[in-house]
């Protein structure tokens, strides 16, 4: 370990501050409600996952170097400064214990977003070297295979090919001057192959005009997980191209929660400029199509279904209407969950969590706050919009022994149309 | 110095020093924050800053019913020893004199023994307050020497206050003088204890609703 | 009259009955808030108690205190006292003047030597060797520390003796100080006031004649006649409980008689028995006649701000401090931000681009 | 008993005015009165207030003495100053007031007893009678 990596870490935090995060860490009471927010706190009862106490590192970066009385205190040798040990020991509370959900900074009185200080302190965290195994990994396959599972273009091609087959339809591939381009996550190739032909058949019924890109179909970012911005900028990059290249309209975000965040949100802020293009959610576009009469539905699913609302959509992505006036289209009987909606229960698997095998068991522990969530309406079915949280949800009904089979919504939307 | 000095130093030469650090020091610490700056949002915005901010600036101040179901304590202590603090501040009228002798302008007060009996449900509010702090995992591990503090200068004034309106013990002029004291500590650690969340509590739930107001976020 | 007489005799002499007696005492007790069931203990002690020598020096003052015992405009019981002390020398009453007086003066001390009471009103002069008030040549301070040499206790009448009063105000032009400032060996009994209630002067006598040396408070008033506050006897105390307020002097509150605190009240402040002893035989007293009270019978009352502004306000220009504080407060938070700034600037500048080669801690 | 409304009497505060807020004081005033009367015929236990040892707003005691009322006795004695003795119209309440020779009212008591001290032949003042009247059959050899 050197002290260069540290000193680039603790640069790095001192470039995050901003005036938002000043005017949070001068705001915070110790109340500790954060914590009543956060499923690592509620599912372990252990106190150091309290939100807030994540964020230190940064938060005597910010006291000492950019407050008057912090500064004056370091110099008397009243407060300690950072230490390279400090990160060492906040690992694991940065990265395997907050999933960025956001939920604590829906509940701080004082108004603090604690998930985005927790995503400003990991890029101090990474900068230091001192990211989780599993996740650095998957951003170093990102950027030199170009999909942090690992997934090549062949992968893809065949996914295509056999989903052409299946449904004899013509998927569109770098075709230029289409409406949109169409993204997608590795997971969505390698686990949940059905979604490609699930947006073919889609748009194909609704005459949408879209095409993907073989230069940048992966839209997933592990820079961002990670807390790099640099390598978030690069993988942003690719897909700004991709799109300049294509002379699409509107890139479209797969149901991957974080990678909506990335490309909408993050990404104009990442490359530093603002797109020519417009990023809609998948979901945006599918409502947009039922509210123009363009999906037209074969059958309604009789089964009941309630609807987990991924994080980086619903909470902090602002995309909360759209999947229940989908789900409402083609279903008869859809019930919320108790605090579904902006205050949803996260998974247990974003921000990097389900990348980070070191969380494995933790974060399949939190499961129990889903777990009571479904408990309360006892679905027949539960739709999602994330492949991420989809992973996860999986494994944890499996390990505690729930037999509630899991849609995607788009999955869902495409088997209840007609097929004229 | 006879209590009838004490009384008149507290309210002449002590009073302007704790009034001047009080207001330079919160002019310093938003000044502080505000020039730290932000970035320009480059993303394409799909909602107001403006409202989603000025939204969550008063919406912050009522909890959803779930927050208030796992939080209740937390909620309840709170806001009774805010909205208690509230009414024995600005609501008591020799207190109100004070404002009006620095801003000029007056307001109609309560009757004095409902701030007096304000006053005990404040103290006993932040007594439980400091039980819970003590006892809670979370809050005995987030809490420091300044929460502490700031707890002692917030709830002297109201001891103080109480006694010299109940005249309990020591002579009018003593406790007048103790209290407004009291009260001359706090308002020289407000600025620089947690105390500031008073005035950065607007920044901060601002810039939380700004940043989910341009998302079009709910916040 | 002879020295040596108790008080009882005296009376007797005088012709003054024992209901007459009993009618002095019953008020006296009342005064010093002690039950009426202590006014037979009162009577039958000072009945037998020796008729005091006194003497009364007056220095820096306006005679305000002498006026308020021999208001001339009736004989009250309080003449009662005066009637049966011996008030060897005065110098604003005494018939006689001069050097003779001063003869008189030396007289007493020499023959009650450690057995006469000393009342002062006024303060003293220290200021220029005491230049500021002479008399018969001799500085007050001479005269003072001559006489209570041999004094079996002092009272200091008034707030001028007691605690140097408007003499004493800012700027002090003549050093004035109080009887206790000069005098540290003789028991000092502050009756202060300005002037003080005149049955609270006589009741202290009395007091002293009965049960001896009275229970002084931190400021050496008599508990007994200063141990409550003006506010916790005032009849307007429920108007301060129920927040009614007087804003002016001719408001609607006002003419209601709601409470002065607003119009600078020190009752609250102030130890006196002015609220139920009253003044002008229980007529009346300035809270009464919609006046606040300006705490007479308290240190430095007349520094202690204006007599108008409340007591829970500042006394200087807060509103001043308040453009200052925000101005220096401008000011100082340009400097400092403006650095934290081109740190936050440094910073960024200083940043070293991130690779995935930089993220394995081996690296 | 209608206390506050007592008819014939004007409370006021001040200058005059209604006073719109008693001190609250009369009423427990009332009650102790009542608790000495009591304890007198009990047991024999004399008691004495005084009332300017409680804070009383103007009108207030006025409506304290219009409540008591006069009853059977009065009496006017002449010390120095007056003072008058009634016993108010509840027996065995004295109201004792001392004036001064100026007519003003320097002390006022309500005493539960057979009969205030200060009507009572005093011992004292008897032995002075005694020797007196001897004194004056002396003179006038009258013996």
């Amino acid at each position: 370990m050197s002290g260069a990596a540290f000193a680039r870490g603790y640069n790095a935090l001192k470039e995050q501050i901003d005036a938002p995060i000043a005017a949070f860490l001068s705001s915070c009471v110790h109340c500790g409600m954060c914590a009543e927010a956060c499923l690592f706190f509620t599912e372990t009862g252990d106190p150091q996952y309290t939100p807030i106490r994540k964020v230190e590192p940064l938060r005597r970066v910010w006291e000492q170097e950019y407050t008057f009385w912090g500064k004056l205190s370091k110099a008397l040798g009243l407060s300690k400064p950072l230490t390279d040990q400090d990160l060492t020991d906040w690992e694991t509370l940065v990265y395997d214990s907050c999933t960025l959900c956001g939920r604590c900074s829906m509940v701080c009185p004082v108004g603090n977003d604690i998930a985005y200080m927790i995503r400003k302190t990991r890029e101090g965290m990474a900068a230091a070297g001192h990211a989780p195994e599993g996740l650095i990994g998957a951003t170093q396959r990102a950027i030199t295979i170009g999909s942090p599972m690992g997934v090549k273009l062949p992968a893809l091609q065949a996914q295509i090919r056999h989903t052409e087959k299946e449904f004899d339809l013509k998927i569109p591939v770098d075709v230029e001057g289409t409406d949109y381009l169409c993204m997608l996550s590795s997971m969505e190739i390698m686990n949940f192959p059905e979604y490609i032909g699930s947006i073919a058949r889609i748009f194909k019924q609704a005459d949408v005009s879209w095409t993907l890109s073989s230069e940048a179909f992966e839209a997933t970012n592990s820079g961002i997980q990670i807390g790099v911005s640099d390598i978030a900028a690069q993988l942003v990059q690719r897909i700004v191209d991709a799109a300049e290249k294509l002379k699409v309209k509107a890139v479209i975000s797969p149901e991957c929660g974080h990678a909506y965040m990335a490309i909408r949100w993050e990404g104009p802020n990442l490359v530093g400029k603002r797109f020519g293009f417009k990023v809609v959610h998948i979901l945006e576009v599918l409502d947009e199509l039922r509210a123009q009469g363009r999906l037209k539905v074969a059958d309604r699913e009789t089964r009941k279904l309630t609807y987990h609302d991924p994080c980086q959509i619903g909470r902090r992505g602002g995309v909360l209407e759209q999947p229940r006036n989908l789900i409402n289209m083609v279903a008869e009987n859809f019930v919320e969950m108790p605090e579904a909606g902006k205050m949803n229960w996260c998974c247990g698997a974003g921000g990097g969590v389900s990348t980070n095998e070191r969380a494995d068991a933790l974060r399949l522990k939190t499961f129990a706050r889903k777990k009571s969530q479904l408990d309360a309406v006892n679905p027949d079915a539960l739709v999602s919009a994330c492949s991420n949280c989809r992973i996860h949800l999986e494994e944890g009904l499996e390990e505690y022994h729930m037999d509630i089979p899991l849609l995607s919504l788009t999955e869902t939307i495409a088997d209840h149309l007609s097929d004229t | 110095m006879t209590d009838a000095e004490f009384l008149l130093w507290v309210r002449g030469p002590a009073f302007n020093i704790a009034l001047f650090i009080m207001l330079a020091g919160i002019v310093v610490r938003f000044m502080e924050i505000l020039l730290m700056g932000r970035k320009t949002n480059l993303a394409e915005a799909r909602g107001s800053e403006m409202a989603g901010g000025l939204n969550t600036i008063w919406r912050r101040t009522l909890p959803d019913a779930d927050t208030f179901r796992r939080s209740g304590f937390t909620i309840i202590a709170g806001n009774v020893f805010h909205i208690g603090l509230f009414v024995v501040i600005f609501l008591f009228v020799p207190h109100i004199l004070v404002f009006e002798r620095l801003f000029g302008v007056s307001w109609a007060g309560l009757p004095s023994n409902i701030v007096d009996a304000t006053t005990v449900v404040t103290i006993v509010a932040l007594l439980a307050v400091l039980v819970h702090r003590v006892k809670d995992p979370v809050l005995r591990m987030l809490s420091n020497f300044s929460d502490y503090l700031a707890w002692l200068v917030t709830i002297l004034p109201l001891i103080t206050g109480w006694l010299a309106f109940n005249r309990v013990g020591l002579s009018g002029s003593t406790l007048i003088g103790l209290h407004i004291l009291s009260v001359e500590l706090l308002m020289v650690l407000f600025p620089f204890t947690k105390l500031s969340h008073a005035f950065t509590l607007v920044l901060a739930r601002w810039y939380n609703g700004a940043i989910a107001g341009y998302k079009g976020v709910q916040s | 009259m002879k020295k040596d007489q108790t008080i009882g005799e005296v009376l007797r002499e005088r012709g003054i009955s024992r209901r007459s007696f009993l009618k002095f005492c019953a008020s006296t007790a009342s005064l010093m808030a002690l039950p009426p069931s202590m006014i037979p203990v009162i009577a039958a002690t000072l009945e037998k108690a020796r008729r005091p020598s006194v003497i009364w020096l007056s220095f820096q003052e306006c005679t305000g205190c002498t006026e308020s015992i021999t208001r001339s405009d009736s004989s009250t019981l309080e003449d009662l006292i005066f009637n049966v002390i011996s008030l060897d020398y005065h110098h604003t009453l005494q018939a006689c003047a001069g050097h003779f007086a001063e003869h008189i003066r030396e007289q007493v001390i020499k023959d009650n030597a450690g057995k006469y009471i000393l009342i002062v009103d006024g303060s003293i002069p220290v200021k220029d060797g005491g230049v500021y008030s002479t008399i018969a040549g001799m500085s007050n301070e001479q005269i003072l520390k001559e006489t209570a040499a041999h004094a079996a206790a002092i009272v200091a009448v008034g707030t001028c003796s007691a605690y140097g009063g408007i003499p004493k105000a800012d700027p002090n032009p003549t050093g004035a100080v109080s009887v206790s400032d000069l005098i540290k060996d003789k028991p000092i009994v502050n009756v202060p006031g300005c002037p003080p209630i005149p049955n609270v002067i006589t009741g202290v006598l009395v007091q002293f004649l009965t049960f001896g040396l009275p229970e002084l408070d931190a400021l050496g008033r008599p508990k007994a006649f200063y141990g409550q506050s003006i506010h916790d006897r005032c009849y307007r105390r429920p108007f301060y409980d129920k927040g009614l307020f007087a804003d002016s002097f001719d408001d609607e509150g006002a003419r209601k008689g709601w409470c002065l605190y607003k119009l600078g009240c020190k009752g609250p402040t102030t130890y006196n028995a002015c609220a139920t002893e009253k003044w002008n035989f229980g007529t009346s007293f300035p809270i009464q006649a919609g006046h606040p009270c300006l705490g007479c019978s308290e240190p430095d009352f007349w520094d202690a701000g204006s007599f108008y502004s409340a007591l829970s306000t500042p006394t200087e220009n807060i509103g001043k401090t308040a453009i200052y504080a925000t101005a220096g407060g401008l000011l100082a938070g340009a400097a400092i931000g403006g650095v934290l700034r081109a740190r936050k600037q440094a910073a960024v500048k200083a940043h070293q681009r991130v690779t995935i080669d930089d993220l394995d801690k081996e690296s | 008993m209608t206390v506050h409304g007592t008819p014939g009497t004007s409370p006021g505060c001040g200058s005059g005015s209604p006073c719109e807020i008693p001190t609250g004081n009369l009423i427990p005033l009332l009650h102790e009165i009542r608790h000495a009367l009591e304890r007198w015929l009990d047991s024999g236990e004399e008691h004495a207030i005084d009332l300017r040892g409680i804070p009383m707003a103007p009108g207030e005691e006025d409506q304290l003495l219009a409540t008591l009322g006069e009853g059977e006795l009065h009496a006017d004695l002449s010390l120095t100053g007056k003072s008058v003795v009634i016993e108010t119209r509840f027996p065995a309440v004295w109201l004792v007031t001392h004036y001064n020779t100026d007519e003003r009212i320097v002390g006022r008591y309500i005493e539960v007893c057979e009969m205030p001290a200060i009507l009572k032949s005093q011992t004292e003042d008897a032995r002075a009678g005694l020797e007196y009247l001897g004194k004056l059959l002396n003179e006038n050899n009258l013996q």
